[in-house]
């Protein structure tokens, strides 16, 4: 009983969920990047956003959680899911590797996770002096509407654009093929 | 799990997950999708400052919401080309997209 | 000098004699080629004012008691000073005049012989070139303008023996005797430049003084004679070079005369007359020489032996004649080298322009043939050839008997009887083949077309008779002048010997009566070698097969020219060809350009690579980027 | 004199871009007209430079001519023109060469226009590499002379043209780019802040170190167009691509400028890096020479022939350079005026006989004697002055070069010595399967030179001969400059 009494207690209950979700998101990192067959990369690809959305609640967000599985996981990976079913063929050819290709890009993923690692243990990180604790979500709302308001316009524009060039640009081609 | 260096090295691992996935597929939905764990791992990043180092706790959330809101309409955009380029060339391989350079 | 060389009658008579031929040459090449007739008679004026000049000087200078030496500025450099120039002495001037007489009967001969040739024009020229080359390196002051023209006869020589340029073997024996000779030039001209740079100075007079021993050491004087002697050795046709002479038969005929029997082979022996005090100051040299003369004179008398052609056998003949020149100077008696050239001259090319005659009559060069024919209808061509014959065997009292004499007088002094004997077996062996080859045409086994008799027996050819006979005897009338020469040029021994030697004095003293029984020996060996070809050859009856040709494997021998030839072809073909040039052609193919143009191939390659990163390849245009991003920040934070 | 001061040497120049430009302005379509100015001009500038080779005053020697203007102060950049006896035969045979170039060239129908426009601007080119006493001009030339062999080979050439153009174009460029960083290292270092030529050329300016390490750049660069062994190759190939007057002007007088530059870049800066050096300039310039002569005996193609016999030559200028001696030096210098003739004409009757048979492979033609007599007495004389026949311009020069370098390196003069069998070998065995022989019928109805396009071959065998015959009035002119050179030395 102690031993299990011990188990469930909350601080390992969050080091064992911790450890779950970073299995997740390296996993599907791993299925995302590594199988040839792209519906199972977007699969991946959803587990790793999933397991994403889980680091971000321990990061003490669980709004941007939230989004995160609506934007990353209800729409580009759905979105993603769409392209592929749309345009018929795409899932059914699968290129093949070419090995120099795959070695070299593994050398330099891990040069560059070298340089990371060493950038992340070789810098002193320093807590700013004045800290405020308020996280809630209301703060966030006012902030994007006040201090952020230009960039969250600029966003907003960005999207509108893309969206109508995304239209234009599939429309366009299939004018042009047709 | 309440260490910076944690969230840091997991943001990197996912970082050069993606460049690999990037550098290494030869289709353009793969190489998509690999940015989008890039753009993660950049998000992980800002969302692990926010939670240690930032003195305004809100900051590092709406970068986070941008970098969403940008990678939606670079998926868009992506996407749409990506379809574009099949009809073009009945293909998504990028080696065979090479009609694009100069 | 220029202003006063028409007052100088000696001057003036050296210059025209010795520069006519050439303004003939030229004027012949660019102006008179297609008019044949005006070119000989061009080129037949200049030789004869040649003559002129010859003789007079020779008359005029008959008690001279210094060399004359006349020079010009031709070239300085540095400290190089090449003068050109006259230098007349006893032995040029006899040379002189031997050539311009030669030169003279050929070419009027040649007015007959080569009658009607396309080539007419072209051959007086290259007859001129040849006179003006020959004259003017006879009395040449100095070795670097002898070695000058001395190049330039054998431009001569080679432009002569392709003269019928359609027939390849002309071609061919054309380009060996350049080649071959040319290489005996190369140790010609090494070992003159051991010379100029060691002794300082070229001029023969003072090669010739006794200046050389003190400033050059015995080893070297040595060296460079045996170099200098490869010249002679090349133009003389002397073992190891003297398979290109019986080839030079390619030429017509009076070229084989005037060139390859009288004069310009007689270039090596001249030569070596003409620098003799310097090779006899070493005395390796000089055995070297003898060694190279006997084997030369002994291989060339066995060639001859079997050929059925009529211009080879005078060709190894000469070649043997030469051998024993060479002997006879090499051996330290320079008069009678001299003197067997001079004789030499004379009934060498009496013998050429006659076997011409029977060749221009019957079209055919084997002498059997001829004999078949009815050779010995042809009254004047036989008797001369037969008078020559007599000469070149050594039989008195024809002009050949003296100077032969003389050599073998010289032979006897020496210490080592095997020279002697060599030149004896020579001698005998002369004989023979020179009347094997009289008696096959004189008694023919049988004499089948009978009309042929007939037709050459009156000097009638085929057609128009009138013009026949007018060849016939403008080719006749040298072969007389020749012939009276050969008769009684053996009587002038004494004056020429007191000509000559008068000053040289020293080495001299092997007159023809020092050793009696030698003259008894020789001449007895001679006629035992007219009466074995009696034997085989004149008498009713007989085989007409000569003893050697009995065993075959030494008949292959002798024909084949003891495989010097394949020898040299071999070396050609293998070394030269297969391994040199091949392998420098390959080197240059593979490695040198391969090499380059591997270079560039990298360049365009490594070109194709970096256009291939910047050709819209987004991956690798990435990886490079972020694979240097990644270094650069390695290197900076580490 | 009235004319004493008048700028000869400029004048010759000025023939050459004058008569481009007039080219330039005649429209394309009237050929003959652009002939006969391009002759008119060629002759200019061939008269002017015989001219200045008769005039040039022996007895006070040293530059003439002088032309000297201040072009760039800051950089004492000069436009600065002389002759001495070095550059006089250089010319010479560069107008030479040109109007012989332009009279062989008459029947060209091919865009005459941009033909005769190459030629000039590339004559030019070389006249003032040769004309020039500063190391900039010398390098502008020098460039200037080497852009227009690219077009003239690529258009009118034949056999594999665009490879051997580009072959040449690289390796000329190559040779160029070592060029460029010596005489900028020489400028830098100088501290004189000029590129005079006799400014910088004085005892002391430069050091021995650099002095050797700006000689073997400068020698390399340029002994890469002078042929020398083992950059040699791109000149076969080169030759065989080029049409008749390029090869004529190519060999003729091109390869001679990078021998010249040689000479007068390299050898006139730095003479201690030229003693120290001059050891492996024999090596490979008898390199060159056998090696020429071996690869010359396994070649059919006439024009290939030629071209190895150049390489073979060339390394007689080399190694009459690497003697350092008068002779040498004299010798080299002849021999690239010699060569330069005797190339030409080389070149010029292969050139007739490509016209009119459409080949140049040896087993393809033979017995041309018989149907071309003058076209192959032309040929054959110009062999036999190659092979150096005596009383033909190359043989003086030949001799020089060999006593110099007999009496200076014994074993490599020998050698070298030696490969004249070969030599004679190659080119007599051209003769015979080219000229003698039976004659291919095929042929047979050809015509042989007419009038017009024998004089040029004549006046090059009126040059050959002539200073085969009196070689002094050349070494005169070559002594008046190569003695005090010589003496002049540390």
């Amino acid at each position: 009983m102690n031993s299990v009494q011990s188990l469930i207690q909350p601080h390992v209950l969050a080091q064992i969920g911790f450890a779950g979700v970073v299995a997740l998101i390296l996993a599907g990192a791993l299925i995302a990047v590594f199988p040839r067959s792209i519906l199972y990369n977007v699969l991946g690809l959803i587990v790793c956003l999933t397991g994403v959305a889980g680091i971000f609640v321990y990061l003490g967000s669980p709004f941007i959680a939230l989004m995160e599985l609506l934007i990353y996981v209800g729409a580009i990976c759905i979105s993603i899911i769409f392209a592929i079913m749309l345009s018929r063929p795409l899932h059914l050819s699968l290129p093949k590797r070419r090995l120099p290709k795959v070695g070299l890009a593994l050398g330099v993923g891990t040069a560059v996770f070298i340089m990371l690692s060493a950038i992340i243990s070789r810098t002193e990180w320093q807590p700013a002096a004045m800290r405020s604790s308020d996280w809630s979500v209301t703060t966030l709302g006012t902030y994007l509407l006040t201090r952020y308001d230009l960039v969250f316009e600029v966003i907003s524009l960005v999207l509108l654009v893309a969206i109508l060039g995304a239209i234009i640009i599939s429309g366009y081609a299939r004018r042009s093929t047709s | 799990m309440n260490s910076l260096y944690t969230y840091l090295f997991l943001a990197a691992l996912l970082f050069s997950l993606g460049i690999f996935g990037v550098f290494q597929r030869r289709s353009l939905i793969g190489m998509l999708i690999a940015i989008e764990l890039m753009l993660n791992g950049a998000s992980i990043n800002f969302m692990a400052f926010n939670r240690f180092l930032a003195p305004d706790p809100i900051v590092g959330q709406i970068y986070t919401l941008f970098i969403m809101g940008i990678a939606a309409a670079e998926a868009a955009i992506a996407l749409s080309i990506i379809v574009a380029v099949f009809r073009r060339l009945r293909s998504i391989n990028i080696e065979r997209a090479q009609e694009l350079r100069g | 000098m220029t202003s006063s060389w028409f007052q100088d009658p000696t001057l003036l008579a050296a210059m025209l004699g010795a520069l006519l031929p050439f303004v003939s040459f030229a004027v012949i090449m660019v102006f008179t080629r297609p008019y044949p007739k005006l070119s000989a008679t061009i080129s037949v004026a200049a030789v004869s004012v040649s003559l002129i000049c010859a003789l007079s000087l020779l008359s005029r200078h008959w008690h001279l008691e210094q060399p004359i030496q006349y020079t010009a500025k031709w070239l300085v450099s540095g400290k190089l000073y090449l003068p050109f120039g006259f230098m007349l002495d006893q032995l040029s001037l006899l040379m002189l005049t031997i050539v311009a007489v030669i030169s003279f009967l050929v070419q009027v001969y040649s007015l007959g012989y080569m009658a009607g040739d396309p080539g007419f024009a072209r051959y007086y020229a290259f007859q001129s070139l040849f006179a003006w080359a020959m004259m003017t390196m006879t009395i040449a002051p100095n070795m670097l303008q002898f070695y000058v023209f001395w190049e330039l006869v054998g431009l001569a020589s080679y432009l002569l023996i392709g003269f019928y340029f359609e027939k390849f073997s002309a071609s061919e024996a054309g380009k060996k005797a350049f080649v071959m000779t040319r290489f005996g030039d190369i140790a010609f001209f090494l070992g003159l430049l051991l010379v100029l740079l060691h002794f300082g100075n070229l001029n023969i007079v003072d090669l010739n003084s006794v200046d050389v021993t003190a400033r050059m050491s015995p080893a070297l004087i040595t060296l460079s004679a045996i170099l200098i002697f490869g010249g002679v050795a090349g133009k003389s046709a002397q073992f190891p070079l003297l398979t290109w002479l019986p080839d030079a038969m390619e030429g017509p005929t009076p070229v084989s005369a005037l060139l390859h029997s009288a004069t310009m082979v007689a270039a090596g022996v001249y030569m070596f007359a003409r620098i003799f005090p310097f090779f006899s100051k070493s005395a390796t040299a000089m055995t070297l020489f003898l060694a190279i003369g006997t084997i030369t004179m002994l291989l060339a008398s066995t060639m001859a032996l079997v050929t059925r052609d009529i211009k080879q056998v005078w060709a190894y003949s000469t070649i043997s004649q030469l051998g024993f020149m060479v002997m006879g100077l090499a051996a330290g008696s320079y008069f009678a080298g001299i003197f067997h050239l001079t004789t030499h001259a004379g009934f060498k090319a009496l013998l050429f322009l006659c076997s011409g005659v029977f060749i221009h009559e019957y079209e055919t060069n084997d002498f059997f043939e001829i004999g078949k024919y009815g050779g010995r209808g042809l009254k004047v061509p036989i008797v001369c050839m037969t008078l020559a014959a007599a000469a070149l065997s050594g039989l008195p009292p024809l002009s050949g008997f003296f100077s032969k004499e003389a050599i073998m007088g010289g032979l006897a002094g020496l210490h080592n009887p095997i020279w002697l004997w060599a030149g004896l077996l020579g001698a005998f062996l002369t004989a023979y083949y020179s009347f094997r080859l009289i008696f096959a045409i004189l008694f023919p086994k049988k004499i089948e077309e009978v009309h042929h008799e007939e037709h050459g027996g009156h000097g009638h050819g085929h057609g128009e008779d009138h013009h026949h006979a007018g060849i016939y005897w403008v080719m006749a009338w040298p072969l007389i002048i020749l012939a009276t020469v050969t008769l009684v040029l053996g009587f002038f021994h004494t004056p020429l010997e007191n000509f000559l030697v008068g000053h040289h004095g020293g080495a001299e003293g092997h007159g023809g009566g020092h050793h009696a029984w030698l003259l008894y020996v020789a001449v007895g060996l001679a006629l035992s070698g007219v009466g074995l070809a009696w034997l085989e050859f004149g008498r009713k009856g007989a085989s007409q097969v000569g003893f050697v040709e009995r065993i075959e494997p030494v008949k292959t021998l002798f024909a084949e020219r003891w495989y010097i030839d394949h020898f040299y072809r071999l070396f050609l073909d293998y070394v030269i060809y297969g391994i040199f040039s091949n392998l420098f052609t390959r080197n240059d193919r593979r490695v040198i350009d391969g090499g380059i143009d591997g270079i560039c191939r990298a360049t365009v390659g490594g070109g194709r690579v970096l256009s291939f990163l910047q050709s819209g390849m987004l991956q690798y245009n990435l990886m490079v980027m972020f694979a240097v991003l990644a270094l650069v920040a390695l290197y900076f934070f580490f | 004199m009235e004319f004493a001061n008048f700028p000869y040497l400029s004048a010759i120049l000025l023939s050459c871009v004058v008569g481009l430009l007039v080219i330039l302005c005649i429209p394309a379509e009237r050929k003959m007209l652009i002939k006969w100015v391009s002759l008119v001009f060629s002759g200019i500038a061939m008269v002017l430079s015989i001219y200045l080779f008769i005039t040039y005053d022996k007895t006070q020697g040293g530059l003439q001519f002088v032309e000297r203007v201040l072009w760039v102060k800051s950089m004492g950049i000069y436009y600065f023109n002389a002759a001495d006896g070095f550059n006089l035969p250089m010319l010479m045979l560069t107008g030479i060469v040109l109007f012989t170039g332009v009279l062989t060239m008459w029947e060209l129908e091919t865009r005459v226009k941009e033909f005769f426009a190459f030629t000039f601007l590339l004559v030019a080119g070389v006249f003032g590499v040769f004309m020039s006493m500063d190391l900039f001009f010398i390098f502008v030339w020098y460039d200037v002379s080497l852009f227009p062999m690219y077009p003239l080979i690529a258009i009118w050439g034949s056999t594999r043209k665009e490879y051997g153009a580009m072959k040449l174009t690289l390796y000329l460029l190559a040779g160029s780019a070592l060029i460029l960083p010596g005489i900028l290292y020489l400028f830098v270092n100088s501290g004189l802040n000029t590129f005079d030529v006799v400014a910088l050329m004085q005892p002391g300016v430069f050091t021995p170190f650099q002095q050797k390490f700006a000689f073997i750049l400068l020698y390399l660069g340029f002994g890469i167009l002078a042929g020398v062994w083992p950059f040699h190759t791109w000149s076969p190939v080169g030759h065989v691509a080029a049409p008749t007057a390029v090869s004529m002007i190519h060999a003729g007088v091109l390869m001679k400028l990078g021998a010249f530059g040689v000479l007068r870049v390299a050898i006139f800066l730095c003479p201690e890096g030229w003693q120290y050096w001059a050891q492996l300039m024999a090596v490979l310039a008898t390199c060159g020479i056998v090696y020429g002569a071996f690869v010359g005996l396994a070649q059919t193609d006439l024009k290939y022939v030629i071209g190895y016999s150049s390489v073979s030559h060339m390394g007689i200028v080399g190694l009459g350079l690497a003697t350092v001696t008068v002779d040498g030096l004299n010798g080299a210098v002849f021999q690239m005026f010699a060569h330069g003739v005797m190339t030409a004409l080389l070149f010029s009757s292969v050139g007739y006989i490509y016209d009119k048979t459409h080949t140049k492979m040896i087993p393809e033609l033979g017995g041309m004697s018989k149907i071309m007599p003058k076209a192959s007495g032309y040929f054959i004389l110009a062999a036999l002055a190659g092979i150096g026949v005596p009383c033909l311009a190359s043989f003086w020069a030949e001799l020089l070069v060999f006593i110099s370098a007999f009496k200076t390196y014994p074993v490599r003069g020998a050698l070298a010595i030696c490969a004249l069998v070969v030599g004679a070998l190659f080119m007599l065995r051209v003769v015979q399967r080219t000229f003698y022989g039976e004659k291919n019928e095929q042929f047979e109805h050809l015509p042989d030179v007419p009038f017009g396009l024998g004089i040029p071959r004549m006046i090059l065998v009126a040059v050959i001969v002539f200073f085969g015959l009196f070689p002094s009035v050349m070494l005169d002119v070559i002594q008046v400059a190569s003695v005090p050179f010589i003496n002049g030395l540390p």
